[in-house]
């Protein structure tokens, strides 16, 4: 409880939930009870829970000013690099929120459930369509799960093949979560090096790939933004020693319509359906992350499947190499309502459209924005650029600094020190939904930040100067963990 | 296109900044044999109202009628949500947010989750929370994977009465990494039978649900002692929160961690995902916990805010040494759950579970009165086990063709379970509604 | 257009609709086109109209970042005097968004508006119920309308009595809406001052009541915040000379289920169901203001009105003593909608104790705020309570500085300089929405600036200091209008 | 009750802050022949989940099916509104917001209207318009007013074929004032016959509508050449403002008020209300026009900002004397307004317009082809008026028995359209739903 008035203009301060309200409110309204009290027995029963009580208004106005305190998609651009923080059609939602889908029961008998199979059956035609492969899993909940799930099948094939294989490549461009997942199925990640120009040489990939590799995990376009041109032959080195070629698609963005993953020579791919098919991102989740296969690869797909006979539609079991189940149902299906209502929407040719703009929006930020920020690989880029702190360490400005400077100026920062292969490195993509202006007007904040680097880089080292909050302290959290209040 | 802001001539003006000639032109690096050969077989592009329509009609339109007529639960829980939920969580500087990476942009959802983490280990007596999990069921196995590592052991005994989804999801997560799954048998009122555990050895963890499969409430206690004595770690997990606004909390039986779906927790069933997968552990193991965590801190000028915390533990940074590979969680149906919870508040959730047991018990009794076979003795919550009376004929189909799903069959996952249904009833159905599923099934006796 | 980057921190600035977007753009989906062009005729056709063209990102972050410049119900308390801003519950708008509401054409035919007829007639009947009276029109668009209506029924009244009276009385303390409405009417309004306790004396009135003059419009509670004690006597004076008593219900917030109009003597009343009824007020409207009447006004009601026969509804123009229309259709109905929810979700009791609630919260502000500031009146009050800046204005800050000094912490201001009969009045109406703590908050605030009228009087002067804006140059806009961009 | 905050803790302690005893202690001053004999007679308290089950029952679920079966316009017309249009209109900061009396809290609601009047005289081709009023109907009555006041005449002419609701208001808010009304009647071709205005007098104002109530598009010019000539002011009403995206502007033809409906423009037809009253014209007048209106001005450091000006005209200010006795409007209605115009823009609206045009033609020669008669000849825009074939009995009512309501029977409104029938085709209607009632119109013929 606030001790005494605070001036906080219109952006009010807010206490935990826990020191609102008082005993005896309650914001549900509690339905009628319509049967009689049968106590339970007194040995199983607990305490009343400790939870704060409030009236709806308490819960409106928590909420509603906490929300204040967020940036999101609609109050501008989020240039997350390797996020694709694309706007996200509110139809989309509005198709989530049918009643017929957000109250369907998982187990509802088949008959009461061919709307939403048939599209989750749709829904991954078009994936295999727009990817080029030949069978999908809509099950994994998000990127990673896709590549657990995709590591669990590679591991799979080799097994049915007798074949104990026990390490995995996977480039130093690589996102966290490839090697982590590679590690929860057991497989030992080996490193290989991107050449000078940001993507694999053929001849690394060849050093290190051996009769105990399991395969390569290759992010493409990669996390620098650049396509893996050398795909198809690294393909066929792995392929030439039996190793499988695992396709980490969350950077689809980039090449919808333009490349077909079949044909370069990728065996498995996930892809991020919370990036490239515009599914809001929910300060964290939920996402989906379907996985893509080769024909090869089909019997070890997660269970159950989605079957269609003559127009009807049925999950199935029945797949005896599967690898199992890696969701307690089907995945989540209100994700899934959403991109495929986007893809719906788009069409094929919107969809080759979109990555192109995408693309475009990148190469012109990087053009723009290159002479004062240091661009390691200087080359034209996909969907993201990425770009140094080197100009800027002379006057003791670091990413971090530019980063929290960039609220200042009413932009979300891109993402930061990653990939790891670059020192500093910032990582913008803007997507196709950012209109021309909004990108001029981010250039024009980054290049006064450039400028302030040099002329009072104080400023910048202090920032955010114009937020509710100053720099808030990480190193004192992680020392001290206060999780719960 | 609506979503693409574009014009031709900005095409044009920015193409040349670019030095291309073309949108093609910027794709010259993909080399000929990743190029497809042909457009993408996908129809459209539909018009936003043509989309709805669709959908509408792939959605139907379930209408009051034939949902109020399921008995389904088994994981996924029909309860009512508050419309004020539905339009605080649609705040789009919530919804299309990213994951908190830069603290000072992302305080609403960074205190939001934080008082999640606070509410849900309050609520199943447990020191800590993380950001979320997937759901029910990789949080389990999460969970397990966090005991072998504490723990060091490769062994884990699980209840036969998991949800077996769960139990799939355990064996696919748990097998590569080389630990063995033993499971504890099922007593004959419908609890899971610890016998087995006196002689285990080299434990990592032992796992019970409560309320179980079949409904019935596990005396968690016991696991607790038996899990103190073999030093393993004591795992509960729950498909089914709500109970613990009436039941003894996890943590106070012993639990070092509790985990489950949270879907019950002001979330839509929608067709099984997504859910939120919770898991509370205590504050010694939290190094070893996966996922996300927020925590307290101060900015420069001493104000209290709140930051993601304990990275090293994560992908981003350990990348295969992490305690897990999660990265996007499940952090919008976080808040959901803590908004449903402080609508609720204490005595809210108490009576609210209150009252789904004591519908359950209603139906319970009624159908039992109708002629049907209780399968359990076991105390339940919400949901319970029952066989149809002997002498009819197809009681389950012919009450499906009255509209009426009379539960789930478990038949199909155990045959010890042939002839029996799992049914749930929650506070969204009423006294009339499980009058007319009783008055059906009394008739199935006699003759067409 | 922005010209260079400003630090605007998290809340953006943002251009007017045609300073964005770019010729070519268009946010809406355009339906396929399944009919051949038919030109229209060249005489015809005109210029395609000057509207900007944005996308939908556009549009979507245009209307987010214009929001954030305002403060709702659902940011903090929000205590404007005779609005009853209290907090609309979002029940009600979702029941209203039902799409059989939403998309139901008012020339239905009649087997296909039940639903809708009904529930019309139920809140007729509620409103009924909680005002005493014996007949509703639903019709009126606001409360300014209801008015009008109303005084159009007085006006018929004694036309159908072969009398042509051409005055109203009408307090000094009634909203300006009254004399307007009045003099639409052709009735000239004659004032009537209330007295030492801020009501009417029924001396007063009768003193000014004569044969020419058609009745007296009084709010009841009035906008000082008082119950008219007197109306009994008063309406007993009117109704000796001939005259109506009309009642501004605006203020039923008060007193439902704690006063029955028709027993105190009201012949006609109307309700504005976007204060009591807790209806979104939508920055302005749109509102409901139903008029309420005594039997023997039940005639002149407007058409169509709904008739109700062995439970099936049908819309009647068969009224010819009718005052006529005041509205294309049947008046506001997705705001019945929400109204009637809200009775609904109340019960009698609910609303009853509602009204207790909202006295008690004014009277508590009302104690704990009358030595820092001059109460004009100093006895119990109703639903709100008026202050002056008479202590405030020895240090040369007034009633509107304050009400922008109020701004910097957090809260919208009260009703200012209303009613006239208070000098720089200040008129507070928590409603019974708010929480004690946010109203403790209020107090702290409004004592942190009576103090700083004290010691720091140029702070309030200078008022608003914390937000986007300095004060607005109100007169400015006034001498030098510029209405459209 | 979830919407009353005060717990009876607090209860007491305020109550003893306000000195009094108990709740009804406050109600001390109420006489007791001001108080009720009983509680009202309510039903309810109903939860929120009755209540929306009893909400959605009396809203039926007219499906896509039925609704897409009517052909009605008349004063409210079918459009397709985008969902992004809902979602940010329903953000709680516009949404609970009161009138801007504030500007400095208030500045998205002043952005916002100020817009509004923008697009709104720019689309009309008119210099200003105010920030709404209630309705079509009632802002014609208002544009009527002010004629009286501009021109100090006691006099109007109205256009017959002014929507008859409309000149039902218009009777309601003139009569009082003393002002008299004549009609100038139809012709043949479903225009309004401007002869009678040659002799005319003293006029305040000529009122027409366009399209008119018959769906047929006048000619405004001579209208607005007639009014010029006898001084008075020249009014435009519609109650289908999309047409304005094909036709010429009101402005442009000599209007010195354009008013009327803005439902089409993104509001839902909700049974009639709430609507938008829209209102513009020329700046000569802006003294005398009716409602709140907002203008741009600058901050104490010369900062662009927005603010209601021009008071003094209203009924807080002038009270007696106001320009009207309007407050409340319909301000978040306007809001919608203005975001659907943004949204189509200039192009998009032209096209939108072109194809309702297209869509109405195409019913309306399939009809002709099935054996109707086209009433008038002038051109229409969405709404043309037919008579049955005259062999076919009953052909309304037969229509509505297969589920379509073949337009507005006009008969009712004048004796002279018996058996004419006025249908709207609006973008929400396809090809193939047209095909089905051309079909059945054919049918009609043929013996049952
Ligand atoms: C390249 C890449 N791979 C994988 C992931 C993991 O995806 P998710 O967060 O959905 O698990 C991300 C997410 O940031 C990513 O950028
Ligand atoms: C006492 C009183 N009467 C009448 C009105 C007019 O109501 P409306 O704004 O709905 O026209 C108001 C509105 O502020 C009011 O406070």
């Amino acid at each position: 409880m606030k001790k005494s008035a605070l001036e906080t203009g219109m952006i009010n301060e807010e206490p935990l939930l826990w020191e609102k309200g008082q005993k005896g409110r309650c914001a549900f309204s509690m339905p009628t009870r319509d049967v009689k009290r049968v106590p339970l027995s007194p040995e199983l029963e607990g305490d009343v829970p400790d939870l704060p009580e409030l009236s709806e208004v308490d819960l409106a106005r928590h909420y509603t000013r906490l929300s204040q305190w967020n940036i999101g998609i609609d109050t501008g651009m989020y240039p997350l690099g390797s996020c694709t923080m694309k706007y996200n059609p509110k139809i989309n939602d509005r198709c989530a929120g049918l009643e017929g889908f957000s109250g369907a029961h998982p187990f509802s008998p088949e008959d009461r459930s061919q709307g939403m199979l048939n599209l989750m059956f749709r829904l991954g035609e078009f994936l295999k369509a727009i990817s080029g492969m030949d069978a999908v899993s809509l099950q994994p909940a998000a990127g990673a799960q896709g590549e657990l799930t995709g590591m669990l099948m590679i591991r799979a094939y080799h097994r049915a093949r007798n074949e104990d294989r026990s390490t995995i490549i996977v480039p130093d461009t690589a996102h966290g979560t490839n090697p982590a997942s590679a590690a929860l199925c057991g497989f030992k990640p080996v490193a290989v090096q991107s050449n000078d120009s940001g993507i694999l040489a053929a001849e690394a990939v060849a050093e290190v790939m051996g009769e105990e590799t399991a395969g390569i995990m290759v992010t493409n376009p990669n996390t620098l933004g650049f396509f893996e041109e050398n795909i198809h032959e690294i393909a066929e080195i792995v392929h030439a020693k039996g190793g499988l070629v695992y396709c980490d698609g969350a950077n689809l963005n980039a090449v919808m319509g333009m490349v077909d993953m079949g044909r370069s020579g990728v065996d498995v791919l996930h892809l991020n359906l919370h990036k490239t098919f515009s599914t809001p991102h929910g300060g964290g989740g939920p996402g989906a992350g379907p996985v893509c296969v080769r024909e090869t690869l089909e019997p070890f797909l997660p269970v159950p499947r989605i079957i269609e006979e003559e127009g009807q539609y049925r999950l199935s079991e029945d797949f005896p190499r599967s690898v199992g189940r890696v969701h307690a149902f089907y995945g989540n299906f209100g994700v899934m309502i959403r991109a495929y209502a986007y893809i719906l929407s788009m069409g094929a040719q919107g969809l080759r459209k979109a990555s192109q703009l995408a693309v475009l929006n990148a190469n012109y930020v990087k053009e723009r924005l290159k002479n004062d920020f240091h661009l390691p690989y200087d080359r034209a880029c996909m969907h993201e650029c990425v770009f140094s702190d080197q100009y800027q360490r002379p006057h003791k400005v670091t990413t971090l600094d530019m980063a929290k400077r960039l609220m200042d100026y009413g932009f979300h920062p891109p993402t930061i020190y990653f990939p790891l292969v670059v020192n500093g490195a910032i990582m913008v993509e803007p997507t196709e939904t950012e209109p021309k202006e909004e990108i001029d007007h981010f250039i024009e904040a980054c290049r006064a930040i450039s400028e302030e680097a040099r002329t009072d880089p104080e400023r910048v080292r202090e920032a955010p100067h114009r937020l509710r909050y100053r720099r808030m302290d990480e190193t004192l959290a992680a020392r001290r963990p206060c999780l719960t209040g | 296109m609506r979503y693409l802001p574009h014009t031709d001539d900005e095409i044009t003006s920015m193409l040349d900044t670019v030095g291309a000639t073309d949108l093609e032109d910027l794709y010259s690096a993909i080399p000929e044999d990743c190029r497809p050969t042909r457009p993408p077989d996908i129809p459209g592009p539909l018009s936003e109202w043509d989309l709805i329509e669709h959908m509408a009609r792939l959605a139907g339109s379930p209408g009051a009628g034939p949902a109020r007529t399921a008995y389904l639960g088994a994981g996924r829980y029909d309860h009512y949500i508050p419309a004020c939920i539905d339009s605080l969580l649609s705040r789009s500087e919530f919804s299309t947010a990213y994951t908190p990476y830069q603290p000072e942009v992302s305080q609403g959802t960074l205190q939001g989750i934080y008082e999640y983490q606070t509410l849900m280990a309050r609520f199943l007596g447990l020191e800590v929370s993380n950001a979320s999990l997937y759901d029910g069921a990789s949080a389990l196995a999460e969970a397990l994977l966090m005991a072998v590592r504490v723990t060091r052991r490769k062994k884990v005994a699980l209840s036969r009465l998991i949800h077996p989804h769960y139990r799939r999801v355990v064996e696919t997560y748990l097998v590569p990494a080389g630990v063995q799954v033993t499971e504890l048998p099922q007593l004959e009122n419908g609890r899971t039978d610890p016998s087995a555990l006196w002689d285990a050895e080299d434990l990592a963890a032992v796992a019970v649900q409560s309320p179980n499969f079949l409904g019935c409430i596990e005396k968690l206690a016991p696991f607790g002692a038996m899990a103190r004595d073999k030093e393993a770690l004591m795992v509960t997990c729950f498909t089914e929160p709500l109970a613990y606004g009436i039941l003894k909390s996890p943590g106070s039986q012993g639990a070092h961690i509790a985990c489950g779906e949270g879907q019950s927790l002001g979330i839509p069933m929608s067709f099984g995902g997504p859910g939120l997968g919770i898991f509370t552990t205590r504050k010694d193991h939290v190094r070893q916990m996966p996922g996300r965590v927020v925590g307290k801190t101060v900015d420069k000028e001493g104000k209290q805010g709140f930051v993601l915390t304990l990275a090293t533990r994560e992908q981003h940074i350990r990348r295969d040494k992490a305690t897990s590979n999660i990265c996007t969680n499940s952090s919008l149906c976080a808040l959901s759950a803590a908004m449903y919870m402080a609508a609720l508040g204490g005595s809210g959730i108490r009576e609210l579970a209150q009252l789904n047991h004591d519908k359950a018990a209603y139906l319970k009794t009624g159908l039992e009165q109708a002629g049907c076979t209780v399968s359990f003795e076991a105390p339940f919550f919400n949901e319970f086990v029952i066989a149809f009376p002997g002498y009819a004929s197809k009681p389950y189909e012919r009450l499906m063709e009255k509209g009426m799903v009379a539960g789930l069959p478990l038949g199909t996952y155990d045959s010890q379970w042939e002839g029996m249904y799992l049914l749930c009833v929650t506070e969204t159905r009423s006294r009339a509604d499980m009058d007319r599923l009783i008055e059906e099934v009394s008739r199935l006796a006699r003759p067409e």
